[in-house]
């Protein structure tokens, strides 16, 4: 069995609104280093099958993320 | 400048040869690529309304005489006058081919337009509504539409803090490739508090208010909505408009106070064609001209381009007209509320729209040329050639249930159809109880608001639409779709006061849509006239079309009224057993176009049924009076699906029963949506006095029978268990949604 | 003296002008409250209102509790001021640590709004003194981030302590554990819900008025104090 | 300057519906050889700092996550 991470993340154009909420609180906090922050979505799938990869890369088009929107990144985990 | 020696790509921007060569005759040159960016965005379908301009004409010109207006057509949205100084706004607005590329975005964002809209009136928001349609409820692609369009005018509605009071869903196959999502939104202020969208005083600073500039959307309102959408052309596909709810909910906050304060003289909401629209219609509607500077406008993007700038749809933004010796206090409130504000530009004297980019004017245009002078078209219609056939096919020959068990039948069926069944799972996602003023909403007619803590004093509206009898007859499909949002409104007590509209159609280019679209507008303006009900504002969505197929023509209409006394607003369910329950109105043999016809028939043919609006004038009247009176307890429209389901509804509401009896044709009794009609309860003692309100009126008042027991109980014909209509009303949404 | 109710507008507070009515209403001066501020202006007792501070992105109430004001709440309720959080209030107060738990997504995914029946179960809080033990009330719940959740030590020790405040009756619309609707702190001073009180202070407005008790019994606990 | 990623999920004793219905919708497109999905959230965080994955170590435990509910893992992407 293989335990794939998807990361769906916002294309870099789209507006995000909570990564900039993010950033924008921070400095109150005491980080003032930060220049950046995008929030996505991470996902864990645990799969059997042979070509793991590929169907994970198969699901996270079809289901996980909107590629009007979305891009997305597949990686094993173990 | 740039005149652009070279030819330029006007035609892939949407504009035609005679387009361009207006453009270059009003510059006297060839356009910038910047300013030719401007004139394609501007004088798209969307933003010039070029087909529809000389059909919406007759709103004005057959408006009735009316003194509520202090507002009419052509600004953001229309001003009523509801009394005690207080005015309110509202406008409905469609989003629907952003609904379809992304629902929840084009959904939210499309919520976050239209309250744009109502603020920039000066106004706050109080309220909004939604009006939904899809492909069939089993479409495989109705759980990701739906599911994500709810979500999205939930999420935005929700996290912005407005009630939701109202609206519709309705599947339709036509619908299947053109979700329709119509959102309104109703707003409140005093009379001395509206604000105009004019750029006035020569020095006043430019001022954009909320999020930074990105490439959402660009071209969005010129391809996207002004053209037939085509899956296969992903070129065509604007990028997304992804909303911030809480950066609009500040950007409100903040608006509100500066014009408490009284520190902009001007303001304009950032829509479709972003700030090309808000300088030119701001300067033109002043008079005026304007230098805007592109290099201050906060961009999420260093990379973009002065046409990108210029033509982004980014979301929550505003551009208020300030005086320079207010500017400090202005960008002091706006620091207050967490909105990036910034001086981009001032009013001039020039008459001109000019705008400078890497301190060259990339941009100098009279401003009026793109926001009022648009291209007007009289397009060409025809009455389509099916559709005497269509009309000749009526529902005469449709086998009709006989014996009781088949009438019980008919009727559970028809209680659990997709477009009569509980709207509950779609209603829950909605918040209808902040700020505290709602008074009624889902599941009744109407919504209704109270306007302000200290005055009892409320307004009514609902929102209707229907695209199966405007298809067989768009004239008077029009009529009933404004008729029921009339008797909707008017059986929660209110007096209706004004309309606004949402017009949702194929492509203006096919004849046969163009014919549709100027038959229904026609309908409604003499509809208004007839009911007396002015048209204050409304929208045009033109294109709502898959290949050569086009949607049902979809005339949405709002009403709205006015409550003196919401303590008198009457609830659409049954409040107590033992009231008498009575029909107002004449019941017809009239089943084309029904409910029935096409739940149990698949049928759409015929003609629908005839509006009847003197009879609504005095069925309003009548309703009035008696919840002035206090003499009803509960009063629900008839209207799709007829008596039958109107009294499934009542009685579903608090789960109080009813046994009616029928005179005639029990089939017709039930089923028939003959419009003009409502049921009405009260107790024994005020029956009289309603006889003779309903008698003064000349209304026809049938006895049906009364309220109590357990189930719906129609005299020798059957007696079906709350329980088990309950069952069948609320399951069907959530088993095909969840 | 007219004893002073604060209500705390954070940027996307919502339900604020609602509290601040529903203080009115029971008696008390409304006081507003403002987040970037360090002055609780001397109120008598404090409302966080629901909403969705700071769009409630990231996680609901995460960043609001970090606010300047938080820093006051924090250390008059430790001195034990009556501190009531409504919903996005109620998250904040988690957050901020005030509370034990964590309210995360309704287990349906959908915001839910509707009418819901609650049992009230800590009768002995400065909010709650005005209803018996025992009592059934119809409320409002609206949220879409209202899952009660902890660990099952601290979920034990809040029922032998008595610290479960309400819990929902006839149907749990979120998932929340153990259908703990809300809690309270061991003094009684805290309280946190997920349904709305101030949207139940009217039967011409809400589904009852059975939400004023509670800003009836805060004024109570002054009297009585 | 560093860019740093921060995943966090629920803690595996905590229910998540949002994991569980894309498992069970999964089957219906055709992927049936997967057991688990859990979904929680991805951070990209830029940060102009000597000390940046201590930095956003603290970051995510002060404010991407709640303890009380959630783990995180830090990462570097470059
Ligand atoms: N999309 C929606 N948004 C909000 N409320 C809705 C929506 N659809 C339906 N409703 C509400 O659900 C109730 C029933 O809707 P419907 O049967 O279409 O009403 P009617 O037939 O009286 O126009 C009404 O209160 C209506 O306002
Ligand atoms: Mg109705």
């Amino acid at each position: 069995m293989a335990k794939v991470a998807v990361d769906v993340m916002l294309k870099p154009e789209i507006l995000d609104p909570q990564g900039q909420a993010i950033l924008r609180a921070l400095p109150g906090l005491g980080f003032d280093q930060v220049t950046a922050v995008r929030q996505g979505k991470h996902f864990e799938v645990d799969i059997d099958a042979a070509d793991a990869q590929a169907q994970v890369e198969k699901i996270a088009a079809t289901l996980l993320a909107n590629p009007v929107i979305e891009d997305f990144a597949v990686r094993f985990i173990d | 400048m740039n005149d652009g020696m070279s030819e330029q790509p006007y035609a892939e921007l949407g504009l035609k040869d005679d387009e361009y060569a207006r453009i270059c005759t009003i510059l006297g040159r060839k356009p910038s690529d910047t300013e030719l960016a401007m004139y394609s965005v501007m004088w798209s379908e969307h933003c010039s309304y070029k087909s529809s301009k000389v059909h919406l004409r007759q709103f004005g010109d057959k408006a009735p005489e009316t003194d509520v207006l202090l507002v009419g057509m052509g600004e953001n949205a229309g001003v009523v006058d509801v009394g005690d100084g207080l005015a309110v706004t509202f406008k409905v607005e469609s989003h629907n081919h952003p609904s379809y590329v992304e629902p929840y975005q084009g959904a939210a964002t499309g919520v976050g337009g239209i309250v744009r809209d109502i603020l920039t009136m000066g106004a706050r928001p109080i309220a909004v509504m939604d009006s939904l349609r899809f492909g069939e409820i089993d479409h495989p692609d109705s759980r990701r539409l739906v599911g994500g369009v709810v979500a999205g005018v939930g999420g935005y509605g929700n996290c912005l803090g407005l009630p939701n009071i109202g609206g519709e869903v309705v599947f339709d196959p036509s619908y299947a490739g053109n979700p329709l999502v119509n959102a309104l939104c109703l707003g409140v202020m005093r009379h001395e508090q509206i604000q105009l969208a004019r750029a006035e005083g020569v020095g006043n600073k430019v001022v954009l208010l909320g999020a930074k500039t990105g490439r959402d959307g660009i071209g969005g309102v010129s391809v996207l909505a002004s053209a037939t959408f085509d899956e296969e052309s992903p070129s065509k596909r604007p990028s997304v408009q992804v909303g911030d709810p809480f950066t609009e909910k500040v950007v409100i906050e903040c608006c509100l106070e500066l014009f408490e304060r009284g520190l902009v003289t001007g303001i304009q909401d950032l829509g479709g064609a972003g700030l090309s629209c808000a300088t030119s219609e701001t300067a033109s509607h002043g008079g005026s001209g304007m230098l805007v500077d592109l290099d201050l406008v906060p961009l999420r993007e260093p990379s973009m381009t002065p046409v990108e700038v210029i033509t982004s749809e980014s979301q929550e933004r505003m551009l208020a007209i300030v005086r320079p010796g207010d500017v400090d206090d202005v960008l002091g409130v706006c620091t207050r509320w967490g909105v990036l504000a910034t001086v981009i530009g001032e009013v001039t004297d020039t008459r001109r729209l000019q705008v400078r980019w890497h301190g060259e004017i990339v941009v100098d245009v009279p401003p009026a040329s793109l926001a009022d002078e648009g291209p007007v078209y009289d397009r060409p219609f025809a009455r389509p050639a099916d559709q005497d056939a269509l009309q000749a096919d009526t529902s005469a020959a449709l086998a009709r249930p006989k014996t009781g068990a088949e009438l019980a039948e008919t009727l559970l069926r028809l209680a659990g159809s997709p477009n009569l069944a509980s709207r509950k799972w779609v209603t829950e996602q909605y918040d209808r109880y902040v700020l505290g003023g709602t008074v009624l909403a889902m599941p009744h007619d109407s919504g209704v608001v109270r306007l302000v803590d200290d005055s009892d004093r409320g307004v009514a509206l609902s929102l209707d639409g229907n695209g199966r009898y405007a298809r067989l007859d768009p004239y008077a499909g029009a009529q009933l779709a404004l008729a029921e949002a009339y008797r909707n409104v008017s059986v929660s007590g209110a007096r209706p006061l004004a309309v606004t509209n949402c017009l949702n159609f194929g492509s203006p280019e096919d004849p046969d849509v163009m014919w549709q679209f100027a038959e229904a507008t026609r309908g409604l303006a003499d509809g208004c006239r007839d009911l007396g009900v002015p048209v204050t504002g409304g929208n045009v969505s033109f294109y709502n079309q898959t290949g050569a197929t086009a949607i049902l023509p979809t005339p949405v209409v709002g009403v709205l009224g006015v409550l003196d006394d919401v303590n008198l607003r009457v609830p659409s369910g049954f409040v107590r057993a033992g009231d008498v329950v009575m029909l107002l109105g004449e019941t017809y043999d009239e089943f084309d176009g029904s409910e029935w016809a096409w739940v149990t028939h698949g049928h759409l043919g015929g003609r629908p049924p005839l509006p009847r609006l003197p009879a609504e004038r005095q069925l309003s009247n009548v309703l009035q009076t008696a919840a002035d009176e206090r003499l009803i307890s509960c009063a629900h429209d008839l209207s799709d699906g007829g008596l039958g389901q109107t009294l499934v509804e009542a009685a579903l509401v608090s789960g109080i029963g009813v046994s009616v009896t029928l005179d005639g044709d029990p089939f017709v009794a039930l089923f028939s949506e003959s419009a003009a009609r409502a049921v009405v309860t009260c107790a024994d003692a005020d029956v009289d006095r309603l006889l003779e309100i309903v008698a003064d009126h000349d209304v026809a008042v049938t006895r049906l029978g009364r309220t109590g027991g357990d189930a719906f109980v129609v005299t020798g014909e059957f007696a079906l268990p709350l329980d088990t209509l309950r069952e069948t009303h609320e399951s069907t949404l959530p088993r095909h949604l969840s | 003296m007219t004893a002073r109710i604060g209500v705390i507008t954070f940027p996307g507070s919502l339900d604020d002008r609602d509290a601040l009515r529903a203080a009115r209403l029971a008696g008390a001066e409304p006081v507003s409250l403002w987040h970037g501020d360090h002055d609780l202006r001397g109120v008598d007792a404090v409302v966080l209102p629901g909403g969705f501070s700071y769009g409630d992105y990231l996680r609901a109430g995460a960043i609001a509790s970090f606010a300047p004001i938080m820093a006051e709440v924090v250390a008059a309720a430790g001195a034990g001021l009556p501190v009531l959080g409504i919903c996005n209030g109620f998250q904040v107060l988690c957050e901020a640590g005030l509370l034990p738990g964590a309210l995360i997504r309704n287990a349906g995914l959908h915001f839910v709004c509707r009418d819901q029946r609650l049992r009230v179960e800590s009768a002995d809080t400065a909010w709650t003194s005005e209803y018996a033990a025992g009592a059934e009330i119809v409320v409002p719940v609206k949220n879409g981030e209202g899952r009660y959740v902890a660990d099952e030590s601290t979920l034990d020790q809040l029922e032998a302590t008595g610290r479960v405040a309400f819990r929902y009756v006839g149907g749990n619309p979120n998932g929340a554990l153990r259908d703990i609707a809300g809690i309270r702190n061991e003094a009684g001073n805290v309280v946190g819900l997920m349904p709305h009180p101030e949207h139940a202070i009217d039967p011409l407005t809400g589904p009852s008025a059975d939400g004023l008790g509670m800003f009836v019994s805060v004024l109570k606990s002054f009297a009585a104090a």
